[in-house]
């Protein structure tokens, strides 16, 4: 059968993602929780699935299982369609040996054969990496408005954080006509986004090319952009004026759960036109106990709260001892908190187990973390900024 | 691994004492415990009994039973090889039919009994809620050598005066069944499930039809124990049932939910309870949000005060209002400085400012679904 | 990408001269060229014109369509936030009802309609085998400035004395239409299709309901041509266009495949017609076969003489059988040295050894499903 | 959530298969098209299903992306669950760099963490490399009753060709006593399938010893056998005695598909108890011509055939024009066979094109084989054993 699809999704999701330390020492970085009841990678397959993006395929070296676990079928996105779907895609032995993904553009060269199953027009390549809401066919629609090789999604950034981006400067019409890696003296501020629209056969033709390279690190900022304007192909930009927060660390990932708690909170989560979809693990309405406190927070299903829970993040099937208190925190999925524990400024991973009277994190200073599965003994005392894990 | 029983869930039963909560809706469908169905339950016991080929006879008002089950993909009953199969009534040129009890039921179901290939057949209600592992009643069937086994509790939360069907048991026989007396003579109820031999079911109901038998199961259960032909076990239900046969039992069994022990019992780890998914977010407590004894279902935005209670998803409480000893459905929005207590409130009721609604504790008042008051 | 359009499928047509096929299962069931229901043909329409969100409005006998349909799986229509949405006839306490025509249909189906987010609507009738690409429709529908732009065809093939609905048109527009004519007088008819807006659709409906005219959307296309208040469109089906109502017309339907050009049509291999699968091995041809001019689907077993005919899944034509002109529905069996010529056979019926079943080319033979002969 | 599997199956489908020559160049093995509608991977991935295992891992390394994207959401064999289902597992990066599947036990080894996620009491091991249909729950009965650590399923195999294969010497009860892998004078005829029973304790600590031996080639087969043979642990012998075919080579997988056409298959396939699922492409019914001749022969959906079909296993969506002779050949899906051309004793891969005239094959000698999307030039000749392709 001969397959012709619009726009089919390459998403990278290859990074460790060190900075977020123990958080992603047995999980890919997409797969790390984040908002109760999502994992980073649900921001952008939810945004595929409405988008009407139907084919993706999810680029990965790093601790896949998870990952390949997560998404299983696919079906929580929509995503377990015959003629297209979701397909996790590490790197593979060609003949007699196998290479590992070298750069983000190798990671798609080495799955153009993928997408050429596919016989898209368009290829719509995103990271795992950042939380955010986004029509990709408006962003498609523009691609094809302006008969662009390429389309960078950018957002403004304040012009004293611009140094730190690649930016894209673009002239009035918003044709891009240079592309800087974090100068020193910023000309615009339109930071990239690392998403981008490519038209199919030339995203094909310059891989292809770049392969050749031997001096090529293989990356879409370095080297593809870069020649593509060269080559004087049509690059546009296309603004993106949403919330978009990268979770790269453990301050952004904390910052990005908080921003969550506020009255109103700058990324609407409650949107039942543009939901976004979760693997569901299939736990009871929470409980509020009698003796319970809860404010300001986010609490999901399974959840038990018998102690005191302020300003946090409670993900499924947390229990929180009687004379607990949780305060400025994230705790990730089955974590449990023991009696008369206190968590204060912390990140607690899934399934760690927090003993009676422990302390976890100050008032004040850097974010506290328990790592996965780790067991904190009872009375034990983790201080601001310290990691404790396996 | 591969399983010899079959699952069949009826849902005609008729309950006139449920008043609003099924004028469109029927029995099963009734929402429970803040995100379930009450057919969830025993989807839930299939499931965990390795029952993998389910049918699920439908009667009137199953518009919403149907939309809630989908594909069955919710409980992975979605394959080719089982799954779930949706028996809407039958209606032909000949009949526009509404079954005339289970037996009639089971009789314009045939095909589906026939088509089936495991060598037993589980028959349950769809009214009762409980748990219980049908292996475990299967092995005590086959153990006690019976011809079919009914399922049975001794506790006396589903008994009722002038109905109901109760049991004899000696021996974990049943030697006499009483349908709805003045007042029950055994202490034995009847949970409304059976297990049989398939054939055996088909070749039963073929008689019964044959001999005219044509209003529900009641008869033809009563005939075989008065006949003496058949052995008839019991099986003993571990653990609490609840009966949902009226407002008052449907209230009382969610409020049961409240209760540590009593929701450990249902909700376990390694058994799940599936049901229809809709993608909330998880709860939020905004503002001065002060909230104890309840349970909440995802997607609630709560900014007032809600005590001993019920919310299933997408319930919004403002700032101010005021919710205690009650039950409220799906996107009901509790309006600023309303007060309720002790009321049912259905889908998408709306309370508007200032409103108080407040009915006793023992008679709790059911608001229908869509209404604004 | 993301569509405009919601598609919804009526599927009450009752048409008598479909004799026994119909006994059993409504038209848009009826088995199609070999491995078929008609309604895959429309779903695929849908499909391929980029509709995710169907709904098909069940009547009488829809056990078969339901079967058919399952989860939507087959068509990638199982999803959370598209798919198909099965519509059954409303039973409530008070209505034990089947429609009385499209328009009380859509009457009954407002919650699909208003719940629905697309800003346009297509309606099909089921009974009619054509491609078209509802994406060409509807940007005619948009460059015409209509309101409402019917479906219709020149092909000859469909008309008919006294039946069917025929169109004046005048520059893309509809100026009059006939119901039911002794003798048609227009060349265009009415391929029972229509895009319209939503929004507009559930006011017409509304106010056509209020007014009493609850029989069908006749009266409420023919009203809205002769009010000349809405601009009415009129966009030409390519290609040939099938009508079934009657056996004759599903018997050269069927036939018509046999030709090369018309099934390339129909099959493209950009647009494949789903339709739900059986898992069976390809089909074995043995011994002494001897096969033409013939669609076999998987899972047939042919020993014998086949000629002019179409073999749906399963069927099994011994040595020595002779099949000539002849449909032969799933799990069919013809016996050692039986004969068959211009006959239908529907599902599982056995024609015994040396029986003969020869009916006139002009008048093809119904054989009902089960039967053994 | 806690989950408890009895029995997870893996699935070893990583074999390059190079004996099947250019049939594998662009394919794993496991992706090659048998017996007009199946691919080899079909029949285990059925077996589980209609064994009720509805857990699969599936171990892969070579060509990936064509079998990732058959398999799919898995919804042809109902192992698109939310609790299972069916995974690709390719090797994967381990912090900072990854590692092949160095052996069968490797592959599983560097895997444990996946099946440890299920909790389950047994594994299965499979391959993918056998047309072959297996109660999978019977064996696992057998491993339950004899409380086994590890069952092998043998079938009988003639004398003669007995030192050709793994052998298990049984004492009269099942137990195994010996493992000889191809005995020049062999002392009984159970060939080992490669199929096994692990008990998961069991595999998980020979796997992780084993690992820990550097002189180990990480093999079943040649280590884990006779390691656990030697500890003492109870090793038994399952019997199979149905069809079983190795279609390694050319020859075999022609073999195999040839059987299918004796008046009584060795294996049915028509069995409605025990489906072989696929996945389906959506093809009409095939068109037998006005002027076509088919005789004993498979043909599959989609076909249209206008010349003389014979003795021939036809796949989906192969054309036969007019004048054109197959004979005792299997035509791949999407074939294309030109006027007039001639195909004997032939292997016709997917989507080649046989131009008009061309003669491919011969009435005796080896099968010759055209690799899949090749164009073969009118007229052209390809004698018996010879490969023509990409």
């Amino acid at each position: 059968m001969q397959q012709h699809k619009t726009c089919v999704a390459m998403l990278l999701a290859g990074g460790q993602g060190s900075r977020l330390g123990i958080l992603t020492r047995h999980v890919a970085k997409p797969a790390v929780p984040y908002g109760g009841k999502y994992r980073i990678i649900d921001f952008p397959l939810s945004n595929c699935a409405n988008s009407g993006i139907d084919t993706v395929g999810v680029l990965t070296q790093y601790k896949p299982m998870e990952l390949n676990s997560y998404i299983g079928s696919g079906a929580p996105w929509d995503l377990d369609i015959s003629t297209g779907g979701v397909f996790v895609l590490p790197p593979y032995s060609k003949g007699e040996e196998g290479e590992w993904y070298k750069g983000t553009a190798n990671a798609i060269y080495q799955n153009l054969a993928f997408i050429e199953q596919f016989n898209p027009k368009y290829v719509l390549i995103l990271s795992g990496d950042h939380i955010y809401k986004c029509d990709y066919a408006e962003m498609l629609a523009h691609h094809i408005k302006h008969e662009a090789a390429l389309t960078v999604a950018v957002r403004q950034v304040p012009w004293e954080d611009a140094s730190r981006f690649g930016l894209m400067n673009t002239d009035e019409d918003g044709r891009i006509i240079e592309f800087e890696e974090k100068p020193k003296n910023p000309k615009s501020n339109n930071a990239s986004m690392g998403v981008y629209v490519f038209t199919w056969e030339k995203l094909r033709d310059y891989l292809t090319s770049d392969e050749r390279d031997p001096k090529s690190q293989n990356d879409f900022g370095k080297n593809i952009i870069p020649t593509m304007l060269n080559a004087g192909e049509r690059l546009v930009a296309w603004n993106f004026n949403g919330y978009w927060k990268d979770v790269g660390t453990i301050e952004s990932l904390w910052d990005a759960n908080m921003d969550l708690l506020s009255p109103t909170p700058p990324i609407n989560l409650h949107d039942r036109k543009w939901r976004i979809y979760a693997r569901n693990v299939g736990e009871p309405p929470h409980f509020a106990s009698p003796k319970g406190v809860i404010q300001n927070s986010l609490v999901t299903e399974g959840c038990e709260v018998y102690g005191k829970v302020v300003h946090s993040v409670l993900s499924a099937d947390v229990k929180v001892a009687e004379g607990a208190v949780v305060e400025d925190a994230v705790i990730m999925p089955h974590a449990k908190i023991g009696k008369n524990a206190v968590i204060r400024r912390a990140i607690i991973a899934e399934n760690a187990e927090i003993g009676e009277g422990a302390v976890i994190g100050e008032e004040t200073g850097d974010i506290a973390v328990v790592g996965s599965n780790t067991i904190v003994a009872p009375g034990y005392v983790l201080k601001a900024g310290e990691q404790l894990g396996e | 691994m591969k399983q010899n029983i079959v699952g069949l869930i009826y849902t005609g039963e008729r309950v006139d004492e449920l008043q609003e909560l099924t004028r469109y809706r029927n029995t099963a469908a009734l929402p429970m415990v803040g995100r379930y169905r009450l057919i969830d339950f025993t989807l839930a016991n299939m499931i965990h009994s390795g029952i993998k080929n389910i049918g699920i006879i439908m009667q009137k008002n199953y518009h919403s039973l149907m939309d809630h089950l989908g594909s069955g993909r919710e409980w992975n009953l979605h394959g080719k090889r089982s799954g779930l199969t949706i028996l809407p009534p039958f209606m032909s040129r000949e009949n526009v039919g509404v079954y005339d009890g289970l037996l009639d039921a089971l009789h314009n179901n045939m095909n589906f009994m026939r088509r089936s290939v495991e060598r037993n057949i589980v028959v349950t209600d769809s009214n009762v809620l409980y748990q219980v592992d049908f292996r475990d009643m299967m092995n005590h069937h086959l153990d006690n050598k019976a011809d079919i086994t009914l399922l049975y509790t001794k506790d006396r939360n589903v008994r009722r005066n002038a109905r109901g069907r109760y049991l004899q048991v000696e021996k974990d026989q049943v030697t006499k069944l009483e349908i709805d007396p003045t007042i029950p003579h055994f202490e034995n109820t009847y949970v409304g499930a059976f297990i049989i031999r398939r054939e055996l079911l088909i070749d039963l109901v073929d008689r019964a039809v044959a001999s005219g038998q044509h209003h529900s199961s009641r008869e033809m259960i009563a005939q075989m124990v008065s006949e003496r032909i058949y052995r008839i076990g019991a099986f003993e239900c571990p653990g609490r049932v609840w009966m949902i046969d009226s407002v008052e039992s449907y209230y009382q069994c969610n409020m049961d939910f409240l209760n540590d022990k009593l929701r450990a019992q249902a909700f376990r780890d390694d058994k799940p309870v599936w049901t229809k998914l809709r993608d909330e977010m998880p709860a939020r407590y905004m503002g001065d949000s002060l909230v104890t004894n309840t349970l909440v279902a995802d997607g609630c935005l709560i900014e007032g005060t809600v005590e001993n209670s019920i919310l299933f998803r997408g319930v919004v409480v403002k700032p101010g209002a005021v919710i205690r000893n009650s039950i409220i459905m799906q996107d009901a929005v509790i309006s600023r400085n309303a007060e309720v207590e002790n009321c049912i409130l259905d889908k998408q009721t709306t309370l508007r400012e200032d409103v108080r609604l407040i009915a006793p504790r023992s008679y709790p008042l059911v608001v229908p679904k869509n209404l604004t008051i």
